[in-house]
Formats: structure tokens, C-alpha cells, sequence
């Protein structure tokens, strides 16, 4: 079973909603919808399903809706119209109370602006997924220490999120999100601002979670090495579209357009040039 | 007068419904008085009364000290009520301080999940905005009478004109407080389940603290703004001595009940805003001083 | 030269109260329409205005009680004088009234007297039940008159005089306004109350009530109660207020005819009553109309008070 | 009465010390007085009053179009004055509004810079914070008499008493605001040499905005809430009628000079709240109504 | 003449200030401050000279002081010690007319968190450093319009920050610090939220203004790909200290310990890595 299936999910920003919607359904580009109605398209008609256990990559242009669609999937954003389902349970048809409990126990997330909570220290922010949840005690602290030390951020547990720099920021995102242990993972940039030598770390910690954990974890990421070493499935977006979905072997061998041989070539003219 | 308008008046309207709705309904409101009166009102001021100010000076001397750890800060306000006592108006500010306390709880109880529902619904905001406008303006004495035929002279209905002024400000700084927390904080909470409650204590409430705090400050100095007003409908108080200054032009009397009106929200306020700091920034404050 | 008759407008206090604004319409109407005077009122509180008086803001303060301790500076000082006597039959009273059920009952609506041995102060404490005060369990409450008036203080010796501190609360209802609404709520519903008040006044106008008797007057006695500082007191009741007109000096001085007619201007106590009876009632009258009325319906009275020019003008602008 | 007291009294010492202070410099301050008098409220309240109603009422009805754009609120504002007017209080409408006017603009004129100053020195807040507090809560007339004495019955203390009580709600929000303010946008501005000024208006000001338009907001009550504050010490306005209404217990009348009042408050800050709105607001809320 | 020329820069965050320092000319470690004062160092006793024109990149782990570095050249940050000279200038020195001078005209900066005024549209965010520089009229936002375009935002002018993906938000700060066409630009994390394509473009851009215009670019990056391609010296930090400055080359050959050797081998790692 998929662990998370989207059928034919759009999203439109913006006042005029419901006219985006028609010309979108005309078949007008998202460009010429932002120029006459104002409203920006974030997800086009988007398709696809997700195995349970995969590490499942997503690339595409900045703004081509990588992040929209991926808060879809916990539902912090009501798609314009679409299906969402996971575990095969319709989420749109969730109440307040279901919905908690999935998000609780199902999912988390690391944000690509890490959406760390400003008033609590990067432990309490750690914490965070686990207190919501109910859970209390000296466990919650030491798994929250354990992930802390993991990610490389012994030392600065009782510092506040202001006086960490950005790639140590987002290592408390990424804390955060692992703590609680969820069956699957949405992460959204989880390692852009790291440096090689910590990103290699984290790539492997989470094939490590993959593998013995069996998590389903959905990746967005901009590096193409990075998306070709971890995920098992690539999908590429553009302009809102889902242009290709396979494995990277297909994406590599087979681009079904020149946008997405192009985001494979760079891979290789970057590879290839020499020093 | 202007030509273009009708020749209104509700005046006598208004006059007789009261005075019907006075004889037809006053012994319930007396009962409800009657209830503040023996269940709240009383007994704090009864207990506060019967404290020595040799206890209740160090006492609060203590609290300043637990709250804002400034050794200064607490020096100037003991200091401050020391002159108050010794101006001949402890007792007094005793019955004020009573009258205070229940005045600022009441306040608080209603104010901030009144502002908080306020900050979820732009319907409720529509509706509140106007009445909160006519609380803070109708001037006090015009409902006050009416409530005073109702509730009896004294406690009660100076109680009722108190928390009425000075709920407004704290409503409405609530409401923006909550209002202006980051969208993607609340979002990133959000997507770790947290419940309508968690979302309000873990995340909105501390994030809208120096919003919140400021419309304390406020509903404390409006709460004190009305003290001389509660003593012209027969709040005992330190009220009095400046109704008495006022009534005969004894400005030195006036200017000492006033005074001590003052300390006392400098007190009030100094303390609450101290407990109402963060964690963080009180770490911060210690730290430097 | 006199003010009346030239441009600047004689400005007068704006009193709080109905018989205070009877006589002040009562007067400017006589000083417009029968001396050509240009008046004006101006608002404010009872301190405010005599402060107003005393520095030369206001010149002419009506009904004045003579209470305050700016009157009583601005008279020693030189700088206002008060004239004339405006209430007849030797000025106003006042006392300790109840209403008149509580002694008397009222059959009509159906209340039974509920203290009827109620005759003088030395009754008081054995109906301390009856008035009792929530906010002093086991007492009864005394409606003072508002802090920081003359009679608030007065009233205060008396308390001590008459030894009613351990049956009655002394409560200050702290501005007229509020004893006035705590009066008329009770005597709505017809409750029982016991309260300070005075004459004339509209509530007296308006409603019935029974002064408890208190002992004679006795000058050494009322000379310990009018001083708040004295230790001993004796009881002795209040004497007669006579009711004045505080004048600027400098107004006097210039404008003598106006000294004269207020000098002379008297009205009976029951005329009062029954003026700013209406004045208060359920349908308000304002205060110029009533006066209009008695002023056509009373020549004979008012021409005793002003010059015969004045008195012709005045027939004339009352028709 | 209690033990450990002196026994302190200023009283005596205060009331001779205004009274010399007053025989001294009374001809000063009445100048001051005059000089309100004739060149700002005097001609304001003249223009007002001798514009008429057919013209003012328009022209009303107008502005809150141009500030709010909803027909609803337009609609609503223009018959609560005309309301005002069919109570006959036309005129003394605007003789408040006169008031209103210049102690809204005097309150800004130094509300805004010392909560700005404020905002950018610990000290200067450590130092304001009492004062305000004093502001706040002396009792208006303990400080009014002697005010009264200065300068005269009538608008000009009237004015004072008014920006006094106005001013401490609209200097705390505007530092609470700018303190607020996000520093790392402070710090992405500073980097493109932004000079203080510029920083304060293109970034602190606009980012401040929900604060300070709080403070407004509060400002407008607390000067409305003093209208009658102004008619006890001989201001012209809606004021006497509420007092003229309360001294007589003629509810009805007192109710129509303070429904007046609020109409007045209600239609002051939808006004200056829709023009205080930031664009982007404006643009959302147009498109939503 | 060096553009930038820093001497013995230590900056230190946090209260006790004073006795971090003490320990840190004692020689303890970063942690070790951390751990005994809750003192934060951010940067350790680095000197370095860049010269006008080049296109000199900073690498180093998350938390390396990256930032905190390059904040002191144009004094956002205030060194706890040392001296900074930019165009032989002591910067330290200047007062508020002249800082804001040098500022406005000489230095211009892309912020790792952004920075963008939340409460003004892009356009009016690409304009800001020049009408803080008092330019008016139609030359600049035709500017501003230009550098929209040129970093793919067209149709975006009216929008708001928050209406925007992260890797949009980050062109609108490229674009804010490219329209001020100053001399030197400081690029912290420049292109982290960029996709490969858009990302390579903006490289290109860099080389181009470099050549062209002779600017002088602090670029500070964690691909090591891009500082290869773009850099012609690179620094690696490590703690807060400089551990090696130095041509790509010289880095690659010649790393002068193992940690910069693993910051060069990553890289050939992936690039090995087989598909
Ligand atoms: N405002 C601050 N208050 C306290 N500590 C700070 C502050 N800013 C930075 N630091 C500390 O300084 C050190 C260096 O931070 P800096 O932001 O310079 O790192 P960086 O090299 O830019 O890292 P990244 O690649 O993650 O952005 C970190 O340990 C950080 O915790
Ligand atoms: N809250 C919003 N309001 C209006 N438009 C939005 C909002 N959020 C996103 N968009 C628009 O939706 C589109 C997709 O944005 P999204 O954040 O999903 O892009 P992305 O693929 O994550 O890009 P990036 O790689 O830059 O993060 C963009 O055009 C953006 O402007
Ligand atoms: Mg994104
Ligand atoms: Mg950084």
C-alpha cells in the first residue's frame, strides 16, 4: 500500500481563486494565470504515490511548488481541489482530532525555513513533537539529547534558536522532526544549509533510518548527487506540474524533456570538469 | 438647532425604564451584590485589615524581591508604601489594594480569553471592537447610576465600573498579540499535532507575552485610574481623601491620597510585569544588573 | 462704570444642583430683561467655579452654602463678598430624614410602617437591623453626606455626639449624585433607608420624608461639632443656612444695582420644592421655563425687588 | 494608626506652596492659556461651529469613504452623527470635537517621538516608565486645581488634563512596537546604510504599525474618556450635558451626552484606524468586502 | 591594494565577554569556552586579506563562524578584538556618516536568512539600497525591474515576500544587493535555496560581474563544487578559526590537515560515486 497517494491535487494563492481555477483547467500556463488574475499557482493537477519505506526525492526550479505540495501531505495547506490519502485514509475528510492524532504519530516534518519556536531553547524545541504528544518524564529529555548529540549540537542545548547560526538552526529542525519518530518524514531542504561533511552524515543517517527503521521519507532538494546517492524514487517538478516521476536510473537514462536532462547534465558537466 | 435634523429625545424614555426596571428587578441584583460582597469582597478586605503592616510590608517587600531579583526596585517600592503609611493612609490603601486585587482578577479572568476568542474570529473582532469602544468612553457615571440603583451604594458597583474600564485595553492587546505571531511558528507547530489548547499555551500565549504584558500594565493603570471614581459611589478608600482634597480645594490632601494611588500602581505594575517577563529575558535582566 | 449694560457678559457659575440653577435662571432672566445685563454660565464643578469665583474667572456664584473652605478663604481675603438672602423663613435646613413609610407606612402600596417609633436620633441604634450594611455585618448604614463636604464633617461629630459609631457605619456615598440615586433607588422599591439630606432640594420636592428629631440647637454645642478637630462634642441640631449670592468684589463695586436687587431677591421654601419638584420629575423641565412661570405668575413678588424701570421692561418681556 | 509610621503630612506645606507658586507666576501661564486660546482652539471651534450641518455631515461621511472604503461602516458613522444631531447636541458636538482635534494632534505630535526615543534607550525607559505611570493614574483633579489656577476655567486645562491622560497608551505601544521589530530586518536595512532616520521610517515605523495604531486607538479612548473630565472644569461640549445629566439624576439626558460621546470615539478611531492600516491591508480588506 | 583586509578578528557572544576572551588567548578550545562560560565564540583570531577583484569563497562546518565573519567586514558585528580595514580604511574608526557612506556605495550584502523587508513588495525590496542612497525616479525601478528579470522573478514585482518560495525570497535578495552595484559583495549562503539550474545561471552571473566590473565577491558556500568553479581562493574555518586560505588548487593538493582533506574529498567521493 502507498503510504501517501495524491490524485490530482491543485493549489492557487490568492484572491481570485475560483477564476484561477477555470483558466488552470482551461489549460493556461501558471505565468499567464499570475498575470490576469494575480494569483499564484503552488501545485498544477499533481498525481502520485508514494511507496511505504521509500526515500522518495523531489526536485524542480525554485518556486515550481516543491514545498506546497509537501504540506499538502500533512494537510497545513487545504489543496484548491484534489485528494489526498495516507495510509489510504483520506485526509481531507479528517476531523480536527484525527488529524492531530496522524500528524502526531505518522508524520513530521523539518521545514525549509526550519520553523524552529523562538521561545524555546533548541532542547524545548526538541522536545517539542514528544510534549505535544503527552509524553513527560527524564525518556522525552534523553531522546531529545540523544538526536541533539546526533546532529551534532552537544553543548548548545540550552541556548535559544537567535544564537544559533543557520546550519545549526536547521540541525534543530531536523532534531526535532527525528525525535518523535514517526513512520514517515516530510523534509524540505533538511540540508541545505549544511556543509559537505555534516550533510554526508545526515544522507547516511537517514538511509540508516530507511533501512532498519523502514521509514518513508519525502526529500526536496536541489542537489542532484544528493537525490541520485539517497532516493529511491525522483520526482521533478515544474511550474507547479509533476513533469517525471522513476527511479534515478530512468530519470537519468530516460528524460522524458530537455527540462529534465538538464538537471541531469549539470551533474555530470559539474563531475567533469577539471581542477 | 441645525435644520436638517429630527427632533429626537429618549430622555424621559430612558429615565422612567430605569426607574421601572429598578422596581421590578432590584432585589436580584442586590442578591448578586450581596454574594460579591460576603463571598469576595469583604472577606479579603477583613483579612487584609487584620494584617499588621509590620507583616504585610516586608511581605510584599519579599514578593517585589522574588519577582523582579532588582534590590533597587524593591527599595523604592517599600519605601513608597512606607510613605503611604506614614501619610496616615494605610488602611485605606488596604481597602483599595482589596478592592484591586479582585478588580484585576476579574479583569484578567475575562480579559484575556475574551481577547484570545477575539483573535481567532474576524466576526467577534467586528462585534467587540464597537462595545469595547463604548466601555472605555461612556463616561463612567452615566451607566453608573442606574447600576448603583440596582446593585446598592459601595464595593459592588465600583467593582463593576473598574473591571468595565479597564477590561477593554487588555482584551484588545491580547487579540493583537496573538494576532501578530509568526504565521510559520504557528504553522511548524502545527505540524506536530499540537491541539487548539497546546497551540494557545505553548506557542500563541508566550509569543504574544510583551503584547499581553503591555495590556496588563494598561488594565492595572485604568483599574487605579477608577479608584477615585469607585470612592464617589462609596468604595472606601484611598479614593476618599482625594474626593475630600478635590471637594474642598485641600490640594495637600488631595495630592497625598493621590500620590499613594500612585505607588500603589507602580507597585502593582512593577511586580506583575516582572512575573509576566519571560524566563529568557529575566535570565538576561539578572544577568546585567 | 457698570459691567451690566456693556458688552462683557456678567459670568455666572454653573451650579450642579436644581434649586442652585432655579435661582441662577431666576436671576440672569431679571439682570437680561429687566437691566439689560449680558449673562453667561459657565460649567464646572462646585470646586472649579468657586475657584473660578475666588480668582476673578466668575463673578456671581448662586446659592451658595458658604460651606467650603474656599468661599470662606475668598471672603477673608477680600476678594468675594456674599449677599442677600434667598430662602425665606429664615434659610435652609437640614437633618437626618427617613422616608416616610418607615415610620408611617404606605397603604397604597402595600408597605407596612417598618419603624414607627422611629422619632429621634435616640431611637436610631434599635433599628440598626433595618438599615443594615452588607459591607459591615451587625451595622447599620448611615448615608453621610459625600466626602469632603462641609456637612460630611459635621456629620461626623455628630456621630460622636449622638455615640452612634458602634450601631451605625458612617458611609460617604462620595459625590450628591450617588446619595441621590442610593435615596431614590430605595424609595423606589420602598425600602428602608436612612440617610443625611437637606432643604431645599429636589428630592425633597419629590419625595416624602421624615426627619428624626435631634436635640436642640446649643451654640457651644454646635461650635464643638462644626470644629472636626474637637475631642468632645455635645449634640446640638443644625442650625438654618442662610443662602447667598457669592459676588466678586470687584462686581459689587461697579455695579451696585445689581448688589441692590440681589440683596433683595427672597423666594418661599415651598415655591422652591415645588419648582425644582419639576425640574426633577419624570418629564424635566429646564430650568428657565420654570422660572418664566413663576416669574408671570409671581409680579408681585419679584417687583418688590427690582426698580420700577426694570420692573416695566421685565412685564414686557414676559408676555 | 499603625505602629510603625511617622507621622508625615505635605499637606499643609503643598496647598501654600501652589498658592505662592501661583501669585508668582500666574501672568506667565495665563499668557501660555491666551495663547492656546486664540491661535488654535478658539478658530477651530469657530470654523466648526459655523460650518453647517448639511456641509459637515457630508464632508464626514466623505473622509470615512475615503479612509475605510465600506459603504457599511460610512453608512453606520453618518447616522450616529446624525443621531448626535436629532439630540440636539449638534452644536456641542463640535465644540468637542474642536477639543478632540487639537488634543489628538498635540498627543501625537509628542506621543510618537518619545515612544520613539524611548524605544531606543533602556534608560530613557527606565526613567519614563513611572512618569507615565503618574500620568496615568494621578487622579485628574489632584492635579487640576492648581492647573486651574494657572490658567484660568475652561478649555485650556481642559486641553492639558486631556493630552495628559492620552499620551501613556500611545508612548508605550509605539516603543513596545519598534522593540518588537525583527532585528534581523533591522540589520539587512543597517547593511545598505540606512541612516537613523531612514531606519525609523521606511523599517521601524511600517513594521511598528499594528503598536502604534493600538496606541492611537487607545489614545482616542482616553482623551474621549476625559470629555467630561473637561465640561467639570468649564470646557464647552457634550461633556455638560452628561454632567448635567448626572447631577440632576436625569439618566436619559446623561445617556444621550454619552452615547454622543462614544458615536464621537467611534467614528474618531474607525477613521484613523482605516487610514492608519498599512497598504497591503488595505488591499486585502478591499478585496474581501 | 587588498579590498578587505581583517587582523586578529575574535568576536564572542554572550555575557561574560571578558573572561571568554581571557580563555580563549589562554588557548582553550570553542567548547570548552561554551561549556564553562555559555559564552558563544563565533570567530577565533583570524586574519586575512582579499584582494580587489577576486572572487574569494568561505567554507567550513555549520556554526564555523562563517557569518560572523564576513558581518564584521561592513560592522554589523562588532569584533570583540582585532582590526578590520576595508580599501585601507580602518573600519572601526568611522563614525555613523561615514560607515553608512561605505555602506551604501561600496558593499552590499545577500543575507543567509534573507533579510527581506516583510511589509514592501519585491520591487520595492530590490529598490531599497538605492533609494536609501536617496536615487530616485524611473532609472531605478527600471534597475530594479532589470535585476528582477535577470534572477527569474518577472511577474513577482508586486508580490510580497511571503507570498514567495524560499528560493524565490533568496533572488529577491540577490537582486537588492545586485541593483546597488557596489564594489564588493558579501554573499552568505547566496544560492543555498537555489535549484541546480537557476543556481548555475547565478554562478555564471558572479564569474561575469567579476570579469566584467572587476567586483570583488565574498561568496560564502558549502559546495564545494561552486567554490572549485567560482572561487579563486578559497578559506576554510573550522571553530571560528582560519584553518587554510588558499587557491583551489592548493587546497586540493596541498590540505594542511585532515579535516580540509575531507571537506575535497567528499567531493570526489560523489563525483565517483557510480549510477
Ligand atoms: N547572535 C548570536 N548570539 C550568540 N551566538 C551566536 C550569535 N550568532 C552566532 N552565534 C554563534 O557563533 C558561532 C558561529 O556562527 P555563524 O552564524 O557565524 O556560523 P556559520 O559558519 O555561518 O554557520 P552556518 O553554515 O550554519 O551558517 C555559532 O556557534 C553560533 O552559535
Ligand atoms: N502563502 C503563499 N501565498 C501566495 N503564493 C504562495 C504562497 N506560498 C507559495 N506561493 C507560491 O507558490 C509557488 C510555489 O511555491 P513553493 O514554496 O511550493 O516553491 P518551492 O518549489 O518550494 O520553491 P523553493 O525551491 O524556492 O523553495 C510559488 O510561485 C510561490 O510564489
Ligand atoms: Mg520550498
Ligand atoms: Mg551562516
Amino acid at each position: 500500500m502507498s503510504a501517501i497517494e495524491v490524485r490530482h491535487i491543485y493549489k492557487v494563492f490568492g484572491q481570485n481563486e475560483a477564476q484561477a481555477m477555470k483558466m488552470l483547467l482551461a489549460g493556461a500556463p501558471k505565468s499567464e494565470v499570475l498575470e490576469r488574475t494575480g494569483c499564484n499557482v503552488g501545485v498544477h493537477d499533481v498525481s502520485l504515490s508514494i511507496e511505504s519505506g521509500e526515500i522518495f526525492c523531489i526536485m524542480g526550479l525554485s518556486g515550481s511548488g516543491k514545498s506546497t505540495l509537501v504540506r499538502h501531505f500533512n494537510r497545513l495547506i487545504e489543496p484548491s481541489s484534489g485528494e489526498i490519502l495516507v495510509g489510504g485514509k483520506d485526509v481531507l475528510k479528517l476531523d480536527d482530532a484525527a488529524l492531530n492524532k496522524m500528524r502526531r504519530n505518522d508524520m513530521s516534518m523539518v521545514f525549509q525555513n526550519f520553523g524552529l519556536l523562538p521561545h524555546k531553547t533548541v532542547i524545548d524545541n526538541v522536545c517539542y513533537g514528544l510534549t505535544v504528544r503527552g509524553e513527560k518524564g527524564d525518556g522525552v529529555v534523553q531522546n531529545a539529547r540523544r538526536w541533539i548529540d546526533r546532529v551534532g549540537l552537544k553543548g548548545y542545548e540550552a541556548k535559544y534558536p537567535d544564537e544559533l547560526s543557520g546550519g545549526m538552526r536547521q540541525r534543530v529542525g531536523l532534531a526535532r522532526a527525528l525525535a518523535v519518530d514517526a513512520s514517515i518524514l516530510l523534509m524540505d531542504e533538511a540540508f541545505s544549509a549544511l556543509d559537505p561533511l555534516i550533510r554526508g552524515d545526515m544522507q547516511g543517517l537517514l538511509l540508516e533510518l530507511q533501512i532498519s527503521l523502514k521509514k518513508t521519507i519525502v526529500f526536496i532538494t536541489h542537489d542532484i548527487d544528493e537525490a541520485l546517492r539517497i532516493g529511491q524514487r525522483i520526482a521533478i517538478l515544474r511550474d507547479g506540474r509533476l513533469v517525471q516521476a522513476g527511479t534515478p536510473g530512468e530519470i537519468l537514462d530516460h528524460p522524458v524533456e530537455d527540462y529534465v536532462r538538464r538537471f541531469v547534465e549539470k551533474r555530470v558537466d559539474l563531475a567533469a570538469k577539471p581542477h | 438647532m441645525n435644520g436638517i435634523f429630527l427632533d429626537l429625545s429618549v430622555a424621559d424614555e430612558v429615565n422612567s425604564a430605569v426607574m421601572g426596571f429598578v422596581q421590578a428587578h432590584g432585589e436580584f441584583f442586590l442578591a448578586i451584590a450581596h454574594f460579591l460582597l460576603t463571598w469576595m469582597l469583604v472577606p479579603l478586605e477583613r483579612a487584609l485589615l487584620a494584617t499588621p503592616a509590620w507583616v504585610a510590608l516586608p511581605a510584599i517587600a519579599l514578593l517585589a524581591w522574588h519577582a523582579t531579583r532588582r534590590i533597587g526596585v524593591v527599595v523604592v517600592l517599600t519605601v513608597g508604601l512606607y510613605l503611604i503609611g506614614s501619610f496616615g493612609l494605610w488602611d485605606k490603601l488596604m481597602q483599595t489594594v482589596a478592592l484591586m486585587i479582585v478588580a484585576t482578577l476579574l479583569t484578567l479572568a475575562i480579559g484575556l480569553p475574551l481577547g484570545i476568542w477575539m483573535s481567532g474570529s474576524e466576526r467577534l473582532r467586528n462585534v467587540l471592537q464597537p462595545v469595547l469602544d463604548v466601555m472605555q468612553t461612556l463616561p463612567t457615571f452615566v451607566y453608573l447610576v442606574p447600576v448603583l440603583m440596582l446593585f446598592g451604594l459601595g464595593k459592588v458597583p465600583a467593582l463593576l465600573a473598574t473591571v468595565v474600564y479597564a477590561l477593554p485595553p487588555l482584551v484588545r492587546l491580547t487579540d493583537l498579540g496573538i494576532r501578530q505571531v509568526d504565521a510559520s511558528v504557528v504553522e511548524a507547530a502545527q505540524s506536530f499535532g499540537t491541539t487548539r489548547m497546546q497551540r494557545l499555551f505553548s506557542v500563541q500565549l508566550p509569543l504574544a507575552r510583551p503584547s499581553i504584558m503591555a495590556g496588563m500594565n494598561q488594565a492595572v493603570m485604568m483599574a487605579l485610574a477608577m479608584v477615585v471614581i469607585a470612592s464617589m459611589i462609596g468604595a472606601r478608600g484611598l479614593g476618599e481623601d482625594v474626593l475630600a482634597g478635590i471637594n474642598n480645594m485641600d490640594m495637600g490632601r488631595g495630592l497625598q491620597g493621590g500620590l499613594a494611588i500612585v505607588i500603589l500602581a507602580v507597585v502593582i505594575d512593577r511586580i506583575t510585569q516582572a512575573y509576566g517577563v519571560g524566563k529568557r529575558q529575566r535570565e538576561l535582566g539578572a544577568k546585567k544588573s | 462704570a457698570p459691567q451690566c449694560g456693556s458688552d462683557k457678559p456678567l459670568r455666572f457659575a454653573g451650579i450642579t444642583w436644581e434649586s442652585g440653577q432655579f435661582y441662577t435662571s431666576l436671576i440672569r432672566t431679571i439682570l437680561e430683561s429687566g437691566y439689560g445685563c449680558k449673562t453667561e454660565v459657565v460649567n464646572g464643578s462646585t470646586a472649579a467655579t468657586e475657584t473660578a469665583l475666588v480668582s476673578g474667572d466668575l463673578q456671581l456664584w448662586v446659592e451658595q452654602w458658604n460651606r467650603t473652605d474656599i468661599i470662606k478663604k475668598g471672603v477673608e481675603g477680600g476678594k468675594i463678598k456674599l449677599v442677600g438672602d434667598l430662602l425665606a423663613d429664615g434659610g435652609a435646613t437640614e437633618g437626618f430624614f427617613v422616608p416616610d413609610y418607615v415610620v408611617n407606612g404606605d397603604a397604597k402600596r402595600g408597605i407596612e410602617a417598618s419603624a414607627p417609633d422611629l422619632r429621634t436620633v435616640a431611637d436610631m441604634p434599635k433599628y440598626k437591623e433595618l438599615f443594615a450594611d452588607d459591607e459591615e455585618l451587625g451595622k447599620g448604614r448611615f448615608l453621610n453626606c459625600p466626602t469632603g463636604w462641609d456637612c460630611e464633617k459635621i456629620n461626623n461629630q455628630k456621630f460622636k455626639a449622638y455615640k452612634l459609631d458602634s450601631s451605625y457605619t458612617n458611609f460617604r456615598a462620595g459625590t450628591g449624585s450617588a446619595l441621590d440615586a442610593a435615596v431614590s433607588s430605595a424609595v423606589e422599591r420602598g425600602k428602608p433607608v436612612l440617610f443625611y439630606y437637606w432643604s431645599p432640594a429636589s428630592l425633597m420636592g419629590k419625595y416624602k420624608f421624615v426627619q428624626i428629631k435631634e436635640p436642640d440647637y446649643n451654640q457651644k454645642c454646635w461650635e464643638t461639632i462644626k470644629d472636626p478637630r474637637a475631642k468632645e462634642v455635645c449634640p446640638s441640631a443644625t442650625p438654618n443656612s442662610r443662602l447667598t449670592v457669592g459676588m466678586s468684589t470687584a462686581l459689587i463695586q461697579s455695579d451696585p444695582e445689581v448688589v441692590s436687587l440681589i440683596e433683595k431677591v427672597q423666594v418661599k421654601p415651598e415655591t422652591i420644592n415645588a419648582s425644582i419638584a419639576r425640574m426633577a420629575g419624570e418629564k424635566k423641565v429646564p430650568a428657565d421655563v420654570v422660572t418664566k412661570e413663576f416669574l408671570k405668575a409671581n409680579p408681585a413678588v419679584w417687583s418688590a425687588w427690582v426698580t420700577p424701570a426694570a420692573a416695566a421692561k421685565l412685564t414686557e418681556a414676559l408676555k
